[in-house]
């Protein structure tokens, strides 16, 4: 399914409610691929909102979820030297301060590794089915999370169509 | 006429009411559009749930699909807002 | 000495000999600074450059060495609005498939964690006097490392003077 | 007359061969270039050192410096090929 992957352990992609460790991923990463020379990570995590927020609901479509991350990292298979990617992203209740999602990446050369990362976390924000909401420090259940028409924009950079 | 499972996501899902139904297309070669517009009759919170419907994501067995896209032979259909993950 | 950085803490400048963890390094980040969206992080490998090279002879210049990432991390606070960054560079003997660099940028937003991070590794290469010399398997002792152009176009892009 | 501490690192180390020593400078007011000048003089391994002067990178202090740039009271120039770190 990968473009320029034969080893399938070359690529992780999780949908789970359960936290990652970026040092257990990045070794794992490390193991299945040689000749690596830069590995670029995110970690996108829950922001308090300057104290307000005390978690997010995220909700997700199951079995659309890993499809449609498996067609971003087969796009970015296509477009970069890659030789292994890593995607986690979690459901469920995370509260402030807790990671939401990781993004691996390793390629021989840097500049393809954090191009990579980035194009990823672009497509996730806006390609990816999950939606969240907001819960408040006082109780109260907040908003869905609007999509910021900067994400567009910034997926947009890529000159990939809809 | 065929029968395809809708699923509804965040607002739309709490607007509806429901996570997801059987439908019965009430005629064969429907786009997403009609089928938007086949649901906002079924009630107020359907109504209510696609009032806006410029801000209605759509998938076909859980590929993205534009309004315009036919349902064909599909087997599910998923009715969503813009996404906000990552 | 850091811009718009108050806590020393956030900051962490480290030119050493021994390997470094990136987990425990995150969790360092994630310690020290809140309200923390995204965590971009990269890390330097050692190539095998196709199974020739068995290790990378890293030489510095110490307190230049710090001094200059110090400098470079000055200009990455005043330009982003980063919580918190972790630099740390080995030197020594590194054998392949090793790391050689680390860096991790915390911000409230990733688009300014992973540019922080990209321009921090431009401006390491370019700029941090760090110097490699080639071992290959066979047992001979290769060239020093010349310079690529590329790197220095890379940091150009920053439209920062020399 | 002032003293001063030189560095050398990389194949700059090795091709004069030693990682550091005190030089008096012959004149008051020298820049990088003449300190340069004055150091290829002082036999066939700062010589070939000093062969392409053009890909000698330097430093003042610990600051990175141009080849124009004087010595003035400085007590450390650090004298390398351009940096291969990261």
């Amino acid at each position: 399914m990968l473009a320029k992957t034969q080893d399938d352990t070359a690529v992780r992609i999780s949908v789970q409610t359960e936290d990652f460790d970026i040092g257990i991923e990045t070794d794992r990463i490390r193991s299945v691929a040689s000749d690596i020379g830069g590995i670029a990570s995110f970690v996108g995590v829950c922001r308090s909102e300057d104290g307000t927020l005390s978690a997010l609901e995220l909700e997700h479509y199951p079995g659309m979820a890993e499809g449609q991350i498996a067609t971003i990292l087969n796009q970015t298979f296509e477009r970069w030297d890659l030789k292994a990617a890593t995607v986690i992203h979690r459901y469920g209740i995370i509260p402030v301060g807790e990671n939401i999602v990781l993004i691996i990446t390793a390629s021989t050369h840097r500049k393809a590794a954090f191009e990579a990362a980035d194009f990823l976390m672009d497509y996730l924000k806006t390609k990816a089915p999950f939606w969240k909401k907001e819960r408040f420090v006082d109780g109260s259940t907040g908003a869905w999370v609007a999509a910021a028409a900067r994400d567009d924009e910034a997926a947009a950079r890529w000159d990939i169509g809809p | 006429m065929s029968e395809v499972t809708v699923k509804y996501f965040a607002w739309l899902r709490e607007r509806v009411g429901v996570p997801e139904e059987q439908i019965t297309l009430p005629h064969a070669d429907m786009t997403i559009a009609d089928l938007i517009a086949h649901l906002s009759e079924r009630g107020e919170n359907y109504a209510y749930a696609f009032a806006d419907q410029t801000i209605v994501r759509a998938a076909i067995d859980q590929m993205h699909a534009d309004h315009a896209d036919r349902i064909e032979d599909a087997r599910e259909i998923a009715l969503f807002p813009p996404m906000t993950g990552g």
